[in-house]
């Protein structure tokens, strides 16, 4: 028997289970929602997370053409008359070619109408590398998007998370992103607690205590940069690690405060490094005067573009190993 | 039968008194930034926006003055908006190329092409949902034909039998360069089958011809019968923006163009069927005169303030 | 007659064996991630590609093993780029979803639904200044036609005249989902007309066939008559992706796919012609013979090097 | 009679004719350049940049219909084959109807292909703020494109820098985004050194020297920036202003240099704040250790949507004495 509690009840989910599992409770909790996508309705999705809500909630999740400028106009459109569409990009790539109806519509409904109009929209979708994917399959582009006022933006790497931030998400009367990972899906059933209020968007997680820096990540890699944090606590380097799954809106307070304890800043992501979203973490933080005893780090994919070779790949993506070493040299000054 | 067509004439003037208000508002500098005038195509607005009803959402373009104020927009709220005024439909945030204003079933001017298409789909969509009976309309140019996202739009409305009526404002022109030169047939209204859907190219500078099949294809869209796309065959007086040199115009063009502009013949017609000229001319007076004391009113009106600037964003 | 018909089977069973070894492959782990087979749809690129010049531009999708073997990429190379060795056509860069031997004037597979449609025309374009009587082909699935880009394309190409050939290869289905429940009518060839240009829906199944309209279109394009959509009705056997459980198939669909496949109707013409059965399946033979001779080579050479990861990013 | 001299002639133009004068030197000097976009053919452009090419080059200079994924996927195509397709978006904002073409398309030619093809095309655009523009026509988008390895970008705001990098760009053998502003196009017209041989990419320009602060700026707010620095140096505070117009090649050693010599630094753009470009640079600086006497700043516009009334965009967008303003607290510490 599951155990059950005021807030909810406690289930062993995968992510994409949790996923999955907070898109039904909010097929059953909001009427307006729907859910739709490429192969999201009758075959429930290609990674099998919208499994079970077209036969469930009926004209409610559907399979719609391969039009990414329909599928997200139409989820602005439904959403402006008051429905809360939850909408599947099938890789965040793939975007790109509708790009125009995130930002140029979706992001403006709110503030040019002088807040008369809303756009409650939810983008889902996955991004990252994963062994043998070509190049137009692995982006992470996150950073994209975060320099869209109007849009929020999360990234879940657990799946407490992947439910909690996708439940937030839809809840929320602004156009949300939520970044899921296809390497994730599929990953360790956890224990998750569902059912629970919608939690406020935003914060920080400590996924481990340290002295010696503050990293910060998000995202897929996030279980490299602990793995990275324990070996290094076998050295003696003790790193705080802070996950923050809310991009867009970041806790800077969190950042700045950790990086103001530990004295060090990491960032770390897997999206390549110029014009990452790590830049801005690194910014705000040395903006806010907090001393730091050594200069600010970022680790991420260096600038290229992404080879299907996971041998070639694998020298790309910052790996654990990579990450200590980096993290290492950030703690104890460049060897 | 004459009665609704001095109705239509008031409202093609009233749209025209506003525009060329506008024209004098910008040279004046109490409007600034790029204008998109609707000047010759005002038949469109009024025959289609008397078909619709008040749950109907409508999506227009940047050239879309004349679709607010048919779809029963006030345009003191519109001149304020276009003045920058704290009174303006959006709090001056739109602008002239992004009118909204959901309480008149006018969900907004658009300035990216084709991009209200989509947009109009979702609409149409939530009305399967909400019961409202809704159906969506979006308006584009013959330029907009070839954007991406119409096309998602047209095939994303037939396959779902969303109610949808596509309306093609063919002025022959997308900015500078002739439709002609970019398509293989400007007969625009055959794009339709290659979705399954009706298409009919119809008299744009004819507000009783655009009337007529807009009721119809309303009509076969509440019924379920999905999307129509309605080319409404028109030409704009003025130049793309304020501004244009209109150095593409070939000889001839605009007289051409003035005899067929749709108030020419309006009035023509009323002449022809006996209405007493005073009767008619009182028509633009009377709209002249609504416009004027809107202008004024709302250049009355209190500038944006700044102090709000940063609002709105987020919930 | 019969010996082209041979030579068409020998170049089917070419790219049959090859998909069924990267099968093979990528089941014991020698290639990894997302592939997508042509398994059913070899007449298409077969006889196409037999149509086509040399200093023609070919652009195909992920499924586009098949397209790159027929265009006469060597085999050896392309399974070293599945298996991420140094000899691969793209060095180990590209991957199933993105073989690119521009030598062979096989100008790139590529991922993203539609996004080669346009690129074709530019190829097509630069043919029109470059003395070189290029055409250029572009092939997308069923699914594709409903992508901005796809329109787009076809639009371009019409308007100006550009020598390009559209192959739709409408094998019933958009990864998990029936075509025939996204758009109203799945005969997409219709879609031609609105761009006013020639689109034929031809039995993708025999290469005949195709090679007869390929050639047609091919030449219209080249005397400047612009471009043609050739829909070439046809069926994948495989799942969309390795991996793929097909629970989307209907009862009995299977059987009728397998019936209907071009490799089973060539075998069985020839048989019914008198061909005899061993020179048939000695075919068969040399083709897998060819192709694990290929493998092997291909498993045998060095892994890329990733000491060179980062080269070739810009100039 | 123009001044003649071995690398060209020096002729008065504003920034928009020295565009055009590029424009004709490279269809001149290079056969392989195609001209086109929407309006650019018989009209000449919808700004006059393109005026007179189509008269003078015929069929390589020519008008498309409004199909963005069309003209800039065919330029991809054409520059596969050995053409050097200019092609010009008229709006930045519109690249984001067809933005896969650009990042998932021409950016990875020539990496995926191992280095056996190139896709050498040019994309001209335009961007930023002007008064009573809306919110779909007035951002600076630079930021989005700078993320996109394999992708080079620029942003000139002199006439001469106009024609220079332009010419750079399409000599280049890799795709390059030259990003002009409309506001600029008018401007008074300056003597421009024509007809020399193409110059490298990268570099910045010190429009000013100053021994109190290094401010990096770019594109049409560096006028601006130019403006508040010549404010501050009659109250005796002397920043060294930095334009860098190649933003990709990014001279990171200049602005490193510069922030070491005077011991604080400043970034300005007009592009919204979080997740701009502004963000890199500070990254970049403070990554490498150098010692800074103040935390580093960030000048830009407020992370809103954009709004028509001129008065309410001219509350956002940075102006001379609030750049002056931040840049004095900069350097005589906040008050
Ligand atoms: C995606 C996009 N591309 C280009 C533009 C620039 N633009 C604005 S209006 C216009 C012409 C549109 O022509 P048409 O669709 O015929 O409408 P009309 O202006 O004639 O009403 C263009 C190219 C834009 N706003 N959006
Ligand atoms: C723009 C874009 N959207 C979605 C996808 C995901 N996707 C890959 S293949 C595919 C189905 C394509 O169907 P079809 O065009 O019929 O080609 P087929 O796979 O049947 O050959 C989809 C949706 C993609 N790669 N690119
Ligand atoms: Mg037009
Ligand atoms: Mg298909």
């Amino acid at each position: 028997m599951p155990e059950m509690s005021g807030t909810g009840e406690v289930r062993k989910l995968s992510y994409g289970e949790a996923v999955n599992a907070a898109l039904h409770r909010l097929m059953e909790e909001l009427p307006e929602t729907l859910v739709y996508g490429e192969d999201v309705g009758e075959p429930g999705g290609v990674f099998g997370v919208t499994r079970g809500l077209r036969k469930q909630y009926g004209d409610r999740a559907f399979d719609t053409p391969i039009s990414e400028s329909a599928i997200l106009g139409s989820a602005v459109g439904a959403a402006m008359m008051g429905r809360r569409p939850i909408v599947e990009i099938m890789w965040a790539d793939f975007s790109l070619v509708a790009l125009d109806q995130i930002v140029n519509q979706a992001a403006n409904v709110r503030y040019v109408s002088n807040g008369r109009l809303a756009a409650p929209l939810t983008i889902r979708t996955q991004q990252g590398g994963a062994p043998g994917a070509c190049a137009q399959h692995s982006q992470c582009l996150e950073a994209l998007f975060l320099h869209v006022p109007g849009l929020r933006v999360c990234m879940p790497s657990t799946p407490q998370d992947a439910y909690d931030l996708l439940v937030t998400a839809v809840h929320s009367d602004d156009p949300v992103l939520v970044v899921e990972n296809r390497m994730l899906y599929f990953g360790a059933k956890e224990e998750v607690r569902v059912g629970g209020a919608a939690g406020p968007m935003g914060g920080a997680r400590v996924r481990r205590s340290g002295t010696d820096a503050t990293v910060v990540t998000w995202g897929a890699i996030t279980a490299r940069v602990l793995e990275a944090a324990e070996s290094l606590a076998g050295e003696g380097v003790d790193v705080e690690v802070l996950e923050t799954p809310w991009l867009n809106p970041f806790d800077t307070e969190a950042v700045t405060a950790g990086a103001a304890r530990t004295g060090r800043l990491a960032v770390v992501h897997e999206a390549n490094v110029t014009g990452g979203f790590g830049a801005e973490v690194v910014a705000r933080v040395t903006e806010s005067g907090v001393p730091l005893s050594a200069p600010p780090l970022r680790v991420g994919t260096p600038d290229t573009r992404m080879p299907a070779a996971p041998v070639l790949a694998e020298a790309l993506v910052p790996d654990a190993a990579r990450i200590a070493r980096e993290l290492r040299a950030l703690v104890r000054g460049a060897s | 039968m004459s009665e609704r067509r001095l109705a239509d004439l008031l409202a093609m003037w009233r749209i025209r008194a506003f525009e060329e208000k506008v024209r004098d508002l910008r040279a004046e500098g109490s409007i600034v930034g790029s204008v998109h005038l609707c000047i010759g195509q005002e038949a469109i607005p009024v025959g289609a926006c008397d078909a619709l009803e008040p749950e109907d959402a409508l999506f227009a373009t940047y050239r879309g003055h004349g679709w607010a104020i048919a779809r029963g927009v006030p345009v003191t709220p519109l001149f304020a908006e276009l003045m920058g005024r704290a009174t303006g439909v959006n709090g001056g945030r739109g602008g002239s190329a992004y009118f909204t204003a959901a309480d008149h079933g006018f969900h907004g001017e658009n300035s990216i092409v084709g991009a209200g298409a989509p947009i109009a789909c979702g609409a149409a969509l939530a009305g399967r949902f909400d019961g409202s009976g809704r159906a969506a309309v979006t308006v584009f140019g013959d330029g907009a034909m070839n954007q991406g996202a119409v096309h998602e739009a047209m095939n994303f409305a037939a396959a779902f039998d969303l109610p949808v009526v596509f309306v093609c404002e063919n002025n022959g022109y997308s900015e500078l360069t002739p439709i002609a030169d970019m398509v293989r047939s400007d007969r625009l209204a055959g794009r339709a089958a290659a979705y399954g859907m009706p298409g009919h190219r119809i008299d744009g500078n004819d507000a009783e011809a655009v009337r007529f099949h807009m009721r119809d294809a309303l009509e076969v869209a509440r019924e379920g019968g999905g999307p129509t796309l309605l080319e409404c065959v028109t030409e704009r007086i003025a130049g793309h923006y304020i501004g244009d040199a209109e150095t593409y115009r070939r000889p001839g063009e605009m007289d051409r163009i003035r005899r067929r502009e749709p108030i020419t013949r309006l009035r023509e017609g009323l002449l022809a069927d006996g209405v007493p000229a005073a009767e008619i001319d009182a028509v633009e007076t009377r709209a002249r005169g609504e416009i004027d004391t809107a202008a004024r009113t709302a250049l009355a009106a209190p500038l944006a303030d700044p102090a709000t600037v940063k609002e709105h964003l987020y919930a």
